[in-house]
């Protein structure tokens, strides 16, 4: 019983997480850079209507979540060009993202309202790996081809960050954007580049939202993940393998909110992770060892050449 | 020198303009193949600027820089890299959370991607052993000392394949010791086929390791001569302008009680490193004592420690008798304590504000600037133009935002400020640091003038040169511990240099 | 029924013009505005009055109508304020329960103006108040559920324990009692109207649990498309959905606010309810009044997947005795459309889940007890807001 | 990017009152510019719509009456934020700060023992000082332990939405609420006056002017201001100077939490008048002020003015959505691209563009 019931949670726990873990290991990747981007919530409705709009006319759930990837893309790209060009304030730039992205994706969104998609990302179950005890349930049966696609970009992106030069570069200059600038780093296409992934993994999320998990378009649909990625990020010291953990803690948290309901008020769930994501920082910052914390030291810092 | 061939480097006529300054001027000059070559000049003559350019990390707004004969854009630092010109800057330019093999990685463009690390070190270890740059390739950089962390600046510029290296400042973070290793670096690297560029305002090493040598001052190149048929009084007289007067009128010291008494104070840095340990010594009426030592051996700690912004975590500071140990900083003020900052755009005034917000920074408080919760700002202009009077700074008016006077101009109007609150302690660091000589003068003349008041001055400075004309008592101290205390005319500078080593007094061989 | 409908409407003109009287003299359109709480594409409550709209202005050539879509409670006022002033309003709809205190306010202000509040209980001289009972059509699927379910667990997602969804889980409960004297009704809340992803891990979360069959009232397809993903069945909810699940979805209620705002806009046009009489127009619209439509598409009661199996079950039941579910669910339909109806779901004996007499034997539930009510029936289980210990 | 521009950017360090308020205009057109194409591609004609938007915010009394409720939130909250930006707090959390204000009028209308004509000042008192312990937590952690403001104060807002949303589900549920998510109506006593048949609910209005006026001289003419400007231009600056961070920032969170906190009482005593979902009591005004204080630049007088444009935006927006059946997602569009275009044009402010000559 108790198994069933485990099992059971860690599935849904990985569904519900997907979302979250993309969102984040986009918004990792941003950080590590130096650029914070509170967009995400934006940047993921509009992936989240553009997939369903595309699916829903062309009929290709794939194609839709290409077209999420760009929308995600683009909207980032605005977030880039204010905050790393224009050197604007990231936190306000990431704010006005959000903003547009609901505001825009709920204005165009209209026409799709309530219509019913008949091309979804369908979930899957994977032959032999699903006979695998304990894992194969959780794991191989019934689960969406994103999920996987998630699970396996988590270790890549990891050791990309922390084994390759590239990896070495995007933290070079999330540390301390002068030194990677004098050693030959172009500082801004870097973060451009970490900027776009982010909205590339945002828009993604958004459109594993309307056309897997559960395909339909619904204005403001997001509800307020991209805050949950944020609070994700910190949790996870930046880390992606840690992200990976955070967005199934979350993610298992929501889906308790609903599953404990006969228990435990779910307003007090739902509020947790955002409390951990505080108690997080507070950990970071009393805890041993202060050079340590990952955070990136350039974090919310325009880089300017030449500054002294 | 061999007879004429093609320079190495030509610069034709380079201009700089930063907002309001000509920061290069026409520069002119050539640089030979296989030399070592001086850049020398005061801080502000454009040193660095002009390296900057050959780095690729300004472009000139006009003139041409020729390499080998051939005129060359120099872009970016990744253009310089190609061209075989590596720069090691004065701040160092490294990620301090990162290995050494990471840094050195970091821009490499013949790496492997995917497994990057073993290459490196194979190579790094190579590199280390053929010039003396030893190294933990695999140590985190703040864990590392700055003679090292210069190490592997070196290191980066000829994993890169440098054959022109630039130093900047380079000595101003060494002890004598290190700075010895350090030419015989730069004498192994010229014989092995290298090139080395060297900025300095220090005429000694001018003298000890530079082939040729160009002077500039003001942004303009004031001559480019053979160090062989030169020598420091000239150089000191092209670089400065006028002679330079190393002694300054001072009267006899009247010693009076002592009004900052130090006893066996500990203190930690940022990183949680021990950086004061273990101080004692105290500061009496109408003297002036110089705190010497290379850069980075407590000096900024120690000044934090005694006007309250930093923790002692042990021994005792007592101010005119007063246990002020850890007190706030607003308590020590309030005891009639001036503080001269080190970083005197980040901790003496606020760049925003006006002049006479930033005049009233230490005394807001107090009447007539202020009458319970309200400030008077008619009574603080007048204050201001008082000061800006007495002081003789250079500004328009006193609603002008500080941040647009030069460093100068800032230093005297925080100097003013500090001491007209009439102070019986000045702690004073760095005070002349990156001035031009007119404006260093001034200041010291302040200071001595304030010593001849009967105000104790604390002087911490990197300067040698400053605190052995200015103190009636030196303390040396060295990786925070005192090397040793001494009378001004009771010693040399060479006793001196010995303590900044780390050689403690009692060893000396007198 | 729709035919009646017209008919009767073309009858009630006829007597309009009979006495001439009311608006439509003067030969101007009459001005309708609408007020939704949610978006008109929400394929759930605020769609249904937007087809209700629809069907109104359709029908009468003398209508003019519009709408403000995702109107919270606090701008409720404001937006009257613009109806009126602006868009010179005869009529206006306010359709959420939040909206009855402003609708009361500003009707203060504008006398002149014929008010309808939806789901309310506060009325004035030119407050009109009308609600469409779905309970009965929950009671009827209630049936099915009984009859399909093989894990006798079934689901309710519920949006907010208001008296409105306890009374639509509770017909359901009883429906599935009647059906399957041993099945459950597990409930969970979402706390909001719209939440996708919530009533979608609410639905995930009742299917661990072993749930096989699902019943909602909240205002997305998410119930319905889940159940769908994971083979159960459901019931679809307010607007026909079975589009978004063909095969989960069983049957449902259709709530057909059309037929109400016909009758109310009729009858302001000709000039039966002014701006003084309406203090006691209450419509309280059920199965009868054709209000409540059964069927997860129109035209459609029954998913024929699912008719075989209903036809099948059989139950025996103390008056009608032996015979099958899909029988009875055709026979209770009738009872509670004929003119004179004969069955209600809430007709005692009947005691809540914790043993307390709701209804004495025979007596039906009255109106208000319906309105207000806070108890669960014996099968429910789970979080239940609110419950009354007496 | 600069070295590959054909210009060059060089810092302008004091931008004049003129520079300051002529690119602010310029952003703001460039903004309704953008926000045309966005109604063209939506098929309405751009003319039409802001006609409609102008005419809703400015019409007639009526409409200038909407456009200034909207306003006095905004100018709360907007007021508060000045004073924590100035300081370099990056308070973003005056959404969560405004909704402790509603709970703890609530808590004063519904649930104290405060006698009825004392309601009204204990609202408003206790409203502030909740939104100040709630900004608090965000205070302390950032200027004792270093913890990043942004993300606290982020992440207090949506603690504050589940609060709220606990609250009016489980134990304020109101008895006469009929199970819906609402406290019960306010008694008389807690209700706020309103100015005719308007719903400007003036004491707050009037709060909110006062305060404007105070902070300005709070700012610029007194000791602890002159602490708030030093501090938030320079830290160590201050530091050096003797001032505690931690006082200061304490502070200054206490005002712009407690500001936050009195624009939750004005908005739940004066139009709701009972605690309900955080997303009907607030349309976003906590996110909203910070475009106010950030278009005010940072000058507390000037969100007088701000504070009323984007109620202006918001009265607009909600007559777009009456006029033109508009979505009301377009105000949320008006705020997004104002907002960009407001930062983005802050370079043109902050840095001059110089031609760059060929070497």
């Amino acid at each position: 019983m108790i198994e069933a019931w485990v099992i059971g949670t860690l599935a849904r726990t990985l569904a519900y997480g997907t979302p979250l873990l993309l969102g984040t290991l986009g918004e990792i990747y941003s950080e590590r850079s130096g650029v914070v981007n509170l967009g995400v919530e934006g940047m993921m409705i509009m992936g989240a209507i553009s997939a369903f709009a595309t699916a829903f006319t062309t009929g290709n759930p794939w194609l839709g979540i290409l077209v999420a990837a760009i929308a995600g893309g683009l909207a980032a790209l605005v977030h880039a060009f204010a905050s790393i060009t224009l050197r604007a304030n990231q936190v306000v730039s990431g704010l006005a993202l959000t903003m547009l992205g609901l505001g825009l994706s709920g204005l165009f969104g209209k026409g799709f309202e309530g219509k019913p998609l008949d091309s979804t990302i369908s979930n899957v179950t994977v032959p032999l790996l699903k006979d695998i005890p304990y894992l194969g349930k959780i794991l191989f049966i019934d689960q969406n081809p994103i999920v996987y696609i998630s699970i396996v970009l988590t270790p890549i992106l990891s050791y990309i960050l922390f084994k390759t030069s590239i990896g070495i570069t995007i933290r070079s200059v999330g540390e301390n954007p002068a030194a990677a600038d004098s050693a030959g780093i172009n500082v801004w296409k870097v973060r451009y580049a970490c900027v776009l992934l982010g909205g590339v993994l945002a828009g993604i999320a958004g459109g594993y939202l309307s056309i897997a998990y559960r395909p339909a378009w619904t204005q403001g649909m997001t509800g307020g993940m991209g805050w949950l990625v944020i609070a994700l990020t910190i949790f996870a010291s930046w880390k992606p393998g840690r992200g990976l953990v955070g967005a199934y803690i979350f993610g298992a948290l929501i889906h308790l909110s609903y599953r404990l309901q006969p228990f435990v008020a779910p307003q007090l769930l739902k509020m947790m992770p955002y409390a951990f994501a505080i108690l997080a920082l507070v950990a970071l910052a009393i805890g041993p060892g202060k050079q340590k914390s990952e955070e990136p030291n350039s974090l919310m810092e325009p880089y300017v050449r030449g500054e002294k | 020198m061999n007879e004429k061939t093609t320079p190495l480097i030509k610069f034709d006529s380079v201009v700089k303009r930063f907002p309001g300054v000509v920061a290069n001027d026409e520069v002119s000059f050539e640089v030979e193949e296989g030399t070592i070559h001086s850049l020398l000049g005061e801080n502000g003559a454009g040193k660095t600027t002009l390296m900057k350019i050959l780095y690729g990390l300004y472009r000139q707004n006009s003139g041409s820089i020729y390499l080998r004969g051939e005129k060359t854009e120099i872009d970016s630092p990744t253009k310089a890299i190609e061209l075989g010109i590596g720069m090691v800057h004065q701040h160092f330019k490294l990620v301090s959370n990162h290995t050494v093999i990471e840094n050195i990685a970091l821009g490499l463009s013949d790496v492997s991607v995917t497994r990057p690390t073993q290459q490196i070190e194979r190579k790094l270890i190579e590199l280390a052993g053929k010039y003396g740059l030893e190294v933990d390739p695999r140590a985190k950089i703040w864990q590392l000392s700055a003679g090292e962390k210069q190490r592997v600046e070196i290191l980066r510029a000829l994993y890169r394949g440098a054959e022109i290296l630039i130093l900047d400042e380079p000595t101003s973070v060494l002890t004598p010791g290190e700075t010895e290793r350090l030419f015989g670096v730069l004498e192994e690297m010229v014989t092995g086929g290298k090139n080395v560029i060297f900025i300095t305002h220090k005429l000694d090493e001018v003298m000890k390791i530079s082939d040729r040598v160009t002077v500039l001052r003001e942004g303009r190149v004031i001559d480019t001569l053979d160090t062989a048929s030169t020598n420091k009084q000239e150089l000191s007289k092209k670089m400065v302008g006028r002679e330079v007067l190393f002694d300054l009128e001072r009267n006899p010291c009247d010693r009076g009680e002592n009004v900052l008494e130090v006893e066996g104070i500990t203190g930690y840095n940022d990183k949680g490193v021990v950086a004061v340990d273990d101080l004692s010594f105290s500061v009496c009426e109408g003297e002036i004592l110089g705190v010497a030592g290379v850069a980075g051996n407590g000096q900024r700690e120690l000044a934090e420690v005694l006007t309250g912004l930093r923790e002692a975590t042990s021994g005792r500071v007592l101010i005119n008798g007063k246990d002020l140990t850890n007190a706030s900083p607003r308590e020590i003020a309030e005891e009639r304590v001036a503080h001269v900052p080190e970083d005197r755009i980040k901790q003496g005034i606020v760049g925003k504000l006006t002049l006479s917000d930033n005049a009233i920074l230490k005394n807001y408080r107090k009447k007539p600037f202020s009458r319970g919760m309200f400030i008077n700002y008619r009574k603080v202009k007048e204050w201001t133009k008082d000061l800006i009077e007495e002081f003789n700074v250079k500004v328009p008016g006193a609603d002008t935002p500080a941040n647009l006077l030069s460093g100068g101009n800032i230093q005297k109007l925080i100097l003013g400020r500090e001491v007209s609150s009439d102070p019986r302690l000045i702690i004073a660091s760095h005070p002349t640091y990156g001035l031009d000589v007119g404006a260093a003068e001034q200041i010291r003349n302040l200071l001595l003038k304030q010593r001849d008041n009967g105000v104790a001055v604390l002087l911490i400075s990197e300067n040698l040169t400053e605190v052995t004309s200015l103190s009636d008592r030196i303390a040396v101290i060295f990786e925070g511990n005192l090397m040793g205390l001494v009378e001004r005319n009771e010693t040399t500078r060479d006793e001196i240099g010995m303590m900044m080593a780390g050689t403690r007094f009692e060893q000396l061989e007198r | 029924m729709k035919r009646f409908i017209v008919f009767t409407l073309v009858l009630l003109v006829g007597l309009g013009f009979m006495f001439n009287v009311g608006l439509a003299a003067d030969g101007d359109k009459l001005k309708a505005g609408f007020i939704y709480v949610g978006p008109v594409g929400d394929y759930g409550y605020s769609q249904g009055h937007d087809e209700g709209r629809k069907y109104a202005e359709e029908i009468f050539p003398w209508l003019e109508t519009f709408y403000v879509e995702n109107v919270f409670p606090p701008d409720v006022e404001s937006t009257i304020d613009k109806f009126v002033r602006n868009k010179d309003a005869d009529v206006v709809f306010t359709t959420s329960y939040g909206h009855m205190d402003p609708t009361i306010k500003a009707a203060k202000k504008y006398p002149d103006t014929v008010f309808f509040h939806c789901s309310g209980f506060k009325r004035a001289p030119n407050v009109g108040t009308y609600f469409s009972g779905l309970y009965q059509t929950y009671y009827l699927t209630g049936l099915m559920a009984g009859a399909l379910t093989e894990t006798d667990k079934l689901g309710y997602v519920g949006a907010f324990p208001t008296p409105e969804v306890k009374r639509h889980i509770n017909a359901f409960a009883i429906g599935l009692k009647e059906a399957n004297p041993d099945a459950t009704l597990l409930v969970r809340w979402l706390n909001a109207w719209v939440d996708p992803s919530g009533a979608k891990e609410a639905t995930e979360a009742l299917i661990e649990e072993g749930v096989d069959g699902f019943a909602f009232t909240e205002d997305t397809p998410t119930v319905l498309q889940t159940a769908q993903e994971n083979g159960a069945f459901s019931f679809s909810h307010y607007n026909p959905m079975y589009r978004f699940a063909e095969d989960a979805a069983v049957s449902g209620q259709i709530s057909n606010w059309g037929v109400i705002y016909a009758d109310i806009l009729y009858k302001v046009y000709y000039g039966v309810y002014t701006s003084e009489n309406l203090e006691n127009v209450d419509y309280w619209w059920l199965m009868k009044e054709d209000s409540a439509v059964l069927g997860a598409k129109r035209d459609m009661m029954i998913n024929p997947e699912y008719v075989d199996q209903l036809k099948s079950t059989t139950i025996t039941d103390p008056l009608l005795g032996e015979l099958s579910v899909y029988d009875l669910i055709m026979k209770r339909r009738e009872q509670m459309k004929a003119d004179r109806v004969t069955f209600d779901p809430f007709i005692g004996p009947m005691k809540d889940r914790q043993d307390i007499q709701r209804l004495k034997d025979g007596e039906w539930a009255s109106h208000d007890e319906l309105w207000t009510i806070q108890w669960a029936y014996e099968n429910v289980k789970g979080p239940w807001p609110d419950e009354p210990t007496e | 990017m600069q070295e590959y521009l054909p210009f060059e950017i060089t810092e302008r360090p004091n931008p004049s009152g003129f520079v300051i308020i002529t690119v602010s205009l310029l952003a703001l057109l460039s903004a309704f510019l953008v926000a045309s194409f966005v109604f063209w591609a939506y098929g309405t004609n751009p003319i039409t719509a802001y006609t409609a938007l102008f005419d809703g915010a400015f019409g007639g009394v009526y409409e200038l009456s909407e456009t200034i409720r909207r306003a006095i939130p905004l100018l709360l909250a907007g007021v508060g934020l000045v004073i924590a930006f100035k300081a370099q707090f990056w308070n973003i959390g005056a959404e969560g700060q405004l909704l402790l204000g509603t709970i703890a009028a609530t808590w004063v209308a519904l649930f104290s023992p405060v006698p009825e004509p004392l309601m009204v000042p204990a609202m408003f008192f206790f409203g502030f000082l909740a939104g100040s312990l709630w900004a608090l937590v965000p205070a302390v952690l950032k200027s004792k332990l270093g913890i990043n403001d942004v993300i606290t104060t982020l992440m207090m807002n949506y603690i504050a939405i589940n609060l709220v949303l606990f609250l009016v589900q489980g134990p304020w549920k109101g008895e006469h609420q009929w199970g819906f998510p609402y406290s019960d109506n306010f008694p008389a006593a807690a209700q706020l006056g309103t100015l005719g048949t308007t719903n400007v609910h003036w004491l707050t209005l009037v709060i909110g002017l006062v305060a404007a006026g105070l902070i300005y001289v709070l700012i610029n003419r007194t000791t602890p201001g002159y602490e708030i400007r030093v501090l938030g231009s320079n830290p160590s600056a201050g530091r050096f100077a003797g001032m505690s961070y931690v006082k200061t920032s304490i502070m200054v969170m206490f005002i712009s939490g407690g500001m936050a906190g009195m624009a939750g009482v004005g908005e739940i005593a004066g139009i709701h008048h009972m605690l309900r979902n955080p997303s009907e009591l607030s349309l976003g005004y906590g996110y909203t002020a910070i475009i106010v204080a950030w278009l005010a630049r940072k000058n507390p007088l000037a969100v007088i003015l701000t504070a009323f444009f984007f109620g202006a935006i918001f009265a607009g927006g909600d007559a777009l959505k009456v006029s033109l059946g508009l979505p009301f997602q377009i105000t949320d569009v008006f705020n997004g691209l104002i907002l960009f275009f407001l930062i983005g044009s802050e370079i043109l402010m902050n840095y001059k563009f110089e031609w760059r000559r060929s070497p």
